[in-house]
């Protein structure tokens, strides 16, 4: 990982919610130029709040990074407004889709393109979106309240692709959408990172996909990484195979012949 | 290292199910209702019961009405002021109408009055919503404001529109000193507290913040909107209704519509934001917080001038007044939007943690 | 039947009067999903503002125009307007983003009582005169088609013309262009406005600034009408129903809510009030826009409100 | 300890109203400091006194009372808010405290045997408008059978005060009554004039206070409605009323019920603001608003100077002392003059039966730039208003189940 | 294991809905029969959640007609679905954001709260017994989801797949007869899923509760679902059981693709 350049180094952080509630005791994970990152974990692990650390929309929900640093491509960002960082590159997809819910799906997409003026620049970005979404295009005039889970997902991320990024916080990217659009989504993401270099980051809970795409993986855990390590390494480690994969002990098990609960391992507690 | 709930175990979901779960908080609030009721009548001088007493408690109690309807069926309402106003002059007709009714009955059938009213200035909230519903209520403020003022009827056909009332008594006993005034009142706004907090946490409570956080998800669990809107407009007008009664008949006196005109439905709509919506305690921090504070700027400005040796004039301390409670309202909102209660809570919440930081 | 029309017409201007006013709360809500209780009090404090600049003007920097000394004054007045978006959105908004509306409701409160005491502070608290070369007699028109005429004041006759000239202009800046598109993103949701790199607090700082200037109009026009104090605050209570019947997020909604509650409530207050006593107008107005909304809940041309699980 | 009189005072500085409370505020304040200044206080009591802001509003003038009283063993309040008057009307029995409400409150109230404690000195609304009806009557020549009147008033208590009396001269004398309110504060006063455009009354009465005078005349010039058939009450008659209207105002005619300044306001240049310890800008003094707050003060000074004369001259006087003062107040012209006042107000002398005192007021006209008296003192008519005053005054009693106060009673 | 599958307990008829232009759905048929799990799938913007939208009241189809236990409607009203005992989870979480846990799973159980208004207030005997007696109900929910240490915390507070299961404990807190889920997994993990699949099973056997669940997650759908409904573009393409859909050639051109 130390060959490449290492362009967001998040350095020990921890956050906490509400003046009180400590969410993250100390995260740290870096992001090498041109790489895809996925960011794995539990419900509650605390992976959408390092991304929100990282863009910076922590304060509106009422959160604060008290300790640790995060540094993209050499700077500190900390103190930076979100739409600075988007000027830097950095946009996020937020979870939970958070369309513009009175606007149509067109004008979510174009509002993308804030940070940019060009125009021809804007609709050949617009055409590519519609390109890898083929849906959306035929529900552009549709507000996007009253758009499917799906078409807002994918809405969602291509309104962040308007913006030319050069680095991506994807916030569980795959949540939702049908398994062909899943495996889009991936390819739009390999294919970004290979024409464009965009790198990524992506929390994600489907980990077969992240990191049958990812170079890199974390893995978090009430608020610390666990485990991280290239791809190939998680995708052939045991416990990781096991509970995060589906195939631990030889061959996937039926859904149906799960015979009980699970106590998860915790590699912490 | 003192407020712990270390070592109090739930034996069962009735214990979890108390008003105030924590042991040390039972005490705290029996211990201020003990305060309020046996040790302020030894240091309150009269006018703090006139002045800051008095007013405090009745629209606390306005107060934890409107936060029923506003804070946790998130209704919107800048009607209460018009609910206060029918309280007071329902009561105020079988107060003079029906010779021999006692004081509290009259009191009450104001607010059975506020009722009726408020459910029916509540109906449109079936349709409409949010800011739309706050400015469709104030037709209700500004229709009650106006009847009352132009039907002579309802102030026993008074030339100036004013009506009131003297020398009020329950039970035999007078309730004419402000000392008696002060406990008829806290009397009326621990019931009323008591019973609120029990709805709010009742089965009915939950049917208003179901319907105030989501109302299609809420109809989809059977919880019927008109139902659920309808009944918290009427409790809540029903202790708005009393509250304006008291307001009139204990607090006032005499009286005039613009007593109840729309600045004090706004009054109670900010003491319910600032207090903390969908919070009992918040609705009591609220009216502290707006009763109270002006006051307490406006007294103590002159003496801060005093040292510095600037004599403050009599406009000027109200225009700074003014800027500083403005300002403290932005500041408080700021360190936490939702509300006092919350900050409160949150104050706990670190308290529980103490000394260790999280 | 002239005098019909006389009503008419008294309600339709009377009307273009409140939406000047309605304009500054929809401009605000639109952009940010705030519902500004300080419109009022920002009317009050830019039209003291420009009544004390041009008293000030004229004895301090010597300029003896009055034509001169009014537009200084509007310039500084507009001035002091920006300065106060600036400060709104320094040490309040940009430390409230993505909460409720209602908690940004009450600091706007907040905000009222504060410019309501600074300005009387720094602009005194008397009655102020705001004299722009308003005319002040009525015109008579129609003589010949009508027993008396049609009496149309002027003053209400080139105010309506300014406030329709100010809805337009600002119906284009909304309409057409992306930064107009952007406000209304911010609207729907704070945070996600900002993932995308709207910049929130440049938004706000030029919202509160339109709206300052919006308010610095509507003050001058009142303020010529009515004399400049307190009382002028007032008439955001006026507005109100302006901007529920036209809709909290629409621009044009606000002159066609205010062309409606302004005939309205002169018809009912002249027609009706004689029968019930009189001074009907204010909750006539309320019921109007109450009647309205139960047929369309969101206004007149407001954005339909979403609720979809 | 030296020995110093209380006076509370409630004036509003603040708020809607405050251009009109302002100079009743700096009147009432710069009198109280012209007596100690000039005269070394009552018989050698200094005065102080201390204000709060009532803003006008009834709640916030309750917290100021309340706050106020508790200050000195009693003191007189003076609200100038008809809201105020009605709530302390409750309070001040019981508080020992007298209400002087000069030229508002309750009309019924200048029956003291039912009112002990209010002081509705120097005329009620009722005298009010019976004086502007007898102005009327005697510029028709007498007769005003069949005119239109109409009355545009502030829709409140204070607005409606005078309707019961005008509604009595309307059937005596036979003219048509047409009530216009305007919604407090005033602000928007189109339908109100269109309504007076279409029918064309003959007269308007203005009862208006704050921003609603100045709008009322604004509108009145748009609808071109001629300003010389306006008649307002003293509150509405007064320069900040017609400041901003200015020429357009012209021939605009009011109530006024002081003088022009004379010896005390002189007094007052020298004294107070020559020693600069006046209260508000030196300009203002002498003005209508102005007088009517130091009138207010004189009257409340002597009443405590009358007091004296029974309980005790220097000694500081408690409230209910000082009701006996008022209620025993004989300021004849001698007495004025040698308080300087003899220009500025009419004599008048309470009684048990009578707290009004003196009930006339002339009549001034706006000239454009200045208000010009254009009648002489006019008194109200008694045999209208005393019937009223005592059905009224029997209807709160009943209501109260108070009874009438015994000529015992009013002894003592 | 095998469980006996009853009668058709809803029968959906011809049902189109159209949103202006947008035909969500049209004309589209199939049963759910008495303790099966029934899944729908499609792609996005399919009309899968609009077709439960309209099971439950929320969405009326302009034409169609749905038969519940024998009994038909042309449209559901919300209450009266829910008086039927049919619950059901959002894809959009459409929780009670600012209640707690525990409040938002007892929300559910108050279609059988008894106690009026007034006992309520006062907390009487049966009042406060009957409260108590819910509240131990939603308590084993609450055991059972794993979610104890949030019971007092605001949902809206919670991480997006806790949230998921306070909604799926609110539904189970009706004890419906049907209960329809609409994507319940979205946004967990694999060892979550699993869990969640067999509390579905277990909820499914113990109770007998009937199942309708959308779910995009085709191991999970293949795996557990008795029958499963194929819909695109509004159009029902597949009805079958899920070796039967998963070989349709339509539904592998439209939806499965060639990886499934
Ligand atoms: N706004 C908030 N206020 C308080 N606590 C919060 C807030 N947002 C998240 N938390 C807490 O932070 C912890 C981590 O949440 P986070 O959303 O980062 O998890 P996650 O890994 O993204 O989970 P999921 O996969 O379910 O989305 C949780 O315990 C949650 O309760
Ligand atoms: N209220 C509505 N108004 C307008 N169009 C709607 C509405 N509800 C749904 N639609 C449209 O109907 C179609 C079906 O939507 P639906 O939500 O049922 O899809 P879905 O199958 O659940 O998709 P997903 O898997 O993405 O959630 C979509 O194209 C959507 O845009
Ligand atoms: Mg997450
Ligand atoms: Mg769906």
């Amino acid at each position: 990982m130390s060959d490449k350049n290492i362009v967001l180094n998040v350095n020990g952080i921890e956050v906490i919610y509400n003046h009180v509630i400590l969410v993250l005791k100390g995260v740290s994970l870096q992001v090498p130029e041109q790489g895809i990152v996925a960011l794995l974990g539990g419900n509650g692990a605390g992976k959408t709040t390092t991304l929100r650390a990282i863009s910076n929309l922590l304060k509106g929900e009422r959160g604060e990074v008290t300790k640790g640093s995060i540094e993209f491509r050499g700077e500190r960002i900390e103190n930076l407004s979100p739409a600075d960082l988007v000027n830097r590159g950095v946009v996020q997809v937020m979870e939970g889709r958070h369309c513009f819910a009175h606007l149509t799906i067109e004008e979510n997409l174009m509002t993308g393109s804030y940070t940019r003026t060009d125009k021809g620049e804007i609709a050949a970005n617009l055409e590519k979106v519609y390109n890898y979404f083929p849906r959306l295009k035929t529900r552009r005039t549709s507000q996007a309240a009253y758009t499917s889970g799906g078409e807002q997902q994918m809405c969602a991320i291509g309104r962040a692709l308007m913006s030319n990024p050069n680095m991506v916080l994807l916030d569980e990217p795959s949540m939702g959408l049908a398994p062909q659009i899943v495996e889009e989504v991936f390819n739009i993401v390999k294919d970004l990172n290979e024409k464009e270099k965009v790198t990524f980051l992506i929390a994600e809970q489907n980990t077969n996909m992240a990191l049958k795409y990812a170079d890199y993986g974390y893995i978090m855990e009430s608020g610390r990484v666990v485990m991280d390590g290239a791809a190939e390494y998680l995708r052939t480690n045991e416990d990781v195979k096991e509970f995060y994969l589906g195939v631990g002990g030889g061959e996937r098990k039926s859904f149906k012949d799960v015979k009980s609960y699970k106590r998860r391992k915790r590699w912490l507690a | 290292m003192f407020y712990r709930e270390n070592g109090q175990f739930k034996t069962s979901y009735n214990a979890d199910q108390q008003i105030f779960p924590i042991a040390q908080d039972r005490w705290g609030v029996l211990l201020l209702v003990a305060l309020a009721f046996i040790a302020v009548p030894f240091v309150a001088d009269e006018y703090m019961y006139r002045a800051i007493l008095i007013p405090f408690l009745i629209l606390s109690l306005a107060a934890l009405g409107v936060n029923i309807l506003v804070g946790y069926c998130g209704q919107i309402s800048l009607g209460s002021g018009a609910f206060m106003a029918v309280g007071a002059y329902a009561a105020y007709n079988f107060f003079v109408r029906v010779e021999g009714l006692p004081l509290i009955v009259s009191l009450l059938m104001g607010g059975v009055f506020a009722t009726l009213v408020g459910i029916f200035f509540g109906i449109p909230s079936l349709r409409v919503k949010g800011l739309y519903l706050a400015v469709a209520t104030l037709a209700a403020q500004f229709f009650c404001d106006w009847a009352f003022l132009r039907i002579k009827w309802f102030t026993n056909d008074s030339a100036s529109g004013t009506a009131s009332v003297s020398d009020l008594s329950v039970f035999g006993l007078p309730v004419q000193t402000p000392l008696q005034k002060y406990l008829f009142c806290l009397s009326f706004l621990v019931v009323f507290g008591l019973l609120a907090k029990n709805l709010v946490r009742s089965a009915i409570g939950r049917e208003w913040m179901a319907i105030r956080d989501m109302d299609v998800a809420a109809s989809v669990i059977g919880i019927r909107p008109m139902y659920a809107k309808l009944s918290a407009f009427a409790v809540s007008s029903f202790i708005v209704g009393v509250a304006g009664a008291l307001w009139a008949f204990v607090h006032l006196g005499s009286w005039e519509p613009a007593a109840f005109s729309v600045d004090r439905s706004f009054q109670l709509l900010f003491m319910v934001i600032l207090g903390g919506m969908g919070s009992i305690m918040g609705s009591f921090f609220g009216a502290a917080f707006i009763v109270i504070l002006p006051i307490a700027i406006n007294l103590v400005l002159p003496l801060l001038g005093s040292m510095v040796g600037i004599e403050v004039s009599t406009a000027a301390l109200t225009h700074a007044e003014q800027i500083i409670f403005g300002a403290l309202i932005v500041w408080f909102l700021i360190v936490e939007p939702h509300g006092l209660a919350k900050l409160w809570s949150v104050a706990k919440q670190k308290l529980r943690l103490w000394p260790f930081p999280h | 039947m002239g005098f019909f029309l006389e009503t008419l017409i008294g309600g339709l201007m009377a009307g273009m009067l409140y939406s000047l006013v309605a304009l500054g709360f929809v401009l605000i809500y639109k952009a940010s999903g705030v519902f500004n209780f300080a419109q009022g009090a920002m009317v009050l404090f830019a039209a003291l503002a420009m009544a004390r600049f041009a008293e000030w003007v004229p004895l301090y920097a010597g300029i003896t125009s009055p034509l001169a000394a009014n537009l200084i004054a509007f310039v500084l007045a507009a001035g002091v307007m920006f300065l106060v978006a600036w400060v709104v959105e320094y040490l309040v908004l940009r430390h409230l983003v993505n909460q409720e509306g209602t908690t940004l409701l009450m600091a706007t409160l907040g905000i009222t009582y504060f410019l309501d005491g600074l300005g009387q502070t720094i602009f005194g608290s008397d009655i102020y005169k705001i004299d722009v070369g308003m005319p002040k007699d009525p015109l008579m028109a129609f003589q010949s088609v009508f027993e008396g005429g049609l009496l149309i004041s002027q003053e209400d006759l080139v105010a309506a013309v300014i406030a329709a000239a100010l809805v337009a202009a600002l119906s284009v800046f909304f309409q057409k262009t992306s930064t107009g598109r952007a406000l209304r993103a911010v609207a729907d949701d704070h945070q996600a406005a900002q993932s995308i790199g709207i910049p929130l607090n440049r938004i706000w700082v030029i919202v509160w600034c339109v709206a300052g200037v919006v308010a610095l109009v509507a003050g001058m026009i009142w303020g010529s009408k009515l004399g400049v104090q307190f009382s002028l605050s007032t008439v955001a209570l006026r507005a109100l129903p302006v901007v529920i019947l036209g809709g909290l997020t629409s621009v044009p909604g606000a002159i066609i809510g205010g062309l409606i509650i302004g005939v309205g409530e002169k018809l009912s207050e002249v027609f009706l009030g004689p029968y019930v006593g009189g001074g009907i107008e204010i909750w006539f107005a309320y019921v109007l826009a109450l009647g309205f909304l139960l047929i369309r809940p969101q206004g007149l041309f407001g954005e339909k409100i979403i609720d979809r699980v | 300890q030296a020995k110093e009189q209380f006076f509370p005072v409630l004036p509003y500085r603040t708020g809607a109203y405050a251009p009109n409370g302002v100079p009743w505020a700096n009147g009432y304040a710069d009198y109280l400091k012209l007596i100690n200044a000039r005269d070394g206080g009552i018989n050698g009591v200094k005065i102080t006194f201390e204000e709060c802001d009532t803003a006008y509003a009834t709640d916030r003038g309750v917290e100021c009372y309340e706050r106020l009283k508790g200050k000195a063993q009693g003191g007189i309040f003076q609200p100038l808010s008809t809201g105020i008057t009605f709530a302390l009307t409750e309070k001040a029995p019981t508080d020992k405290n007298p209400l002087i409400t000069g030229g508002y409150g309750r009309s019924e109230s200048s029956d003291g045997q039912v009112f002990k404690w209010n002081f509705p000195l120097q005329g009620t609304y009722w005298s009010g408008a019976d004086i502007i009806m007898q102005h009327i009557t005697k510029k028709e020549g007498g007769n005003i059978k069949g005119k239109k009147i109409a009355l545009v008033y502030h829709d409140s208590p204070y607005g409606k005060e005078p309707i019961p009396l005008l509604q009595e001269r309307a059937k005596m004398q036979g003219f048509d009554l047409q009530l216009l309110p305007v919604t407090a504060p005033g602000v928007e006063q189109k339908a109100t004039w269109l309504q007076v455009r279409q029918a064309r009354p003959d007269y308007v009465l203005l009862w208006g206070w704050g921003v609603m005078n100045s709008a009322a005349l604004k509108e009145a010039v748009a609808t071109g409605y001629p300003r010389e058939k306006m008649y307002g009450v003293w509150w509405s008659a007064a320069e900040p009323d017609v400041k901003d209207v200015g020429e357009a105002a012209k021939g605009y005619t009011g109530l006024v019920a002081t003088g022009e300044g004379g010896k005390v306001i002189a007094d007052i240049k020298t004294h107070v603001h020559g020693k600069k310890q006046g209260t508000g800008p030196a300009e203002e003094v002498g003005t209508t608003l102005y007088n009517r707050g130091l009138v207010s003060a004189a009257l409340a000074v002597e009443a405590v100077r009358q007091a004296q004369s029974r309980y005790g001259k220097g000694k500081v006087m408690t409230g209910e002392q000082i009701r006996w003062g008022l209620e025993n107040l004989t300021l004849d012209q001698k007495a004025l003059d040698k308080l300087g006042l003899g220009t500025v107000m009419q004599p008048l002398s309470t009684s048990c039966l009578d707290h009004e005192g003196s009930r006339s007021a002339r009549l001034h006209t706006w000239d454009g730039k200045k208000w010009n008296y254009v009648s002489d003192w006019i008194e109200a008519d008694t045999s209208i208003i005393k019937p009223l005053v005592k059905q009224y005054a029997d209807k709160y009693a009943a209501e109260k189940k108070l009874t009438r106060r015994t000529p015992a009673d009013c002894q003592s | 294991m095998s469980k006996v599958i009853g009668d058709v307990i809803l029968d959906v008829q011809n049902i189109s809905l159209r949103f202006g232009g947008v035909k969500a759905l049209t004309d589209i048929s199939f049963n759910v029969k008495e303790h099966e799990i029934r899944s729908i799938i499609g792609p996005n913007g399919a009309g899968k959640s609009s077709m439960l939208n309209c099971i439950n009241g929320v969405y009326t189809p302009q034409e169609g007609s749905i038969t519940f236990r024998g009994q038909t409607f042309d449209h559901m009203n919300s209450r009266q679905v829910a008086e039927m005992g049919i619950a059901r989870t959002f894809q959009n979480l459409a929780l009670f954001k600012g209640m707690s846990v525990i409040d938002n799973i007892m929300t559910g159980r108050n279609l059988k709260i008894k106690s009026n208004i007034l006992m309520q207030a006062l907390r009487v005997g049966p009042a406060a017994r009957e409260e108590e007696a819910h509240r131990e109900k939603v308590e084993h929910i609450i055991d059972f989801l794993e979610i104890q240490a949030f019971r007092k915390t605001p949902v809206g507070q919670l991480p997006y797949g806790l949230q998921k299961r306070v909604d799926l404990g609110r539904a189970l807190a009706m004890e419906p007869q049907v209960l329809l889920l609409d994507e319940p997994m979205a946004g967990m993990n694999l060892e979550e899923k699993q869990d969640m699949c067999r509390f579905i099973l277990d909820v499914n056997d113990e109770f007998g509760t009937t199942i309708v669940l959308i779910e995009h997650d085709m191991g999970v759908v293949m795996d557990i679902s008795d029958r499963v409904v194929v819909l695109d573009y509004g159009k029902k393409i597949g009805d079958g059981e899920p070796e039967e859909v998963r070989n349709n050639e339509d539904v592998i051109r439209a939806y499965l693709g060639t990886s499934h």
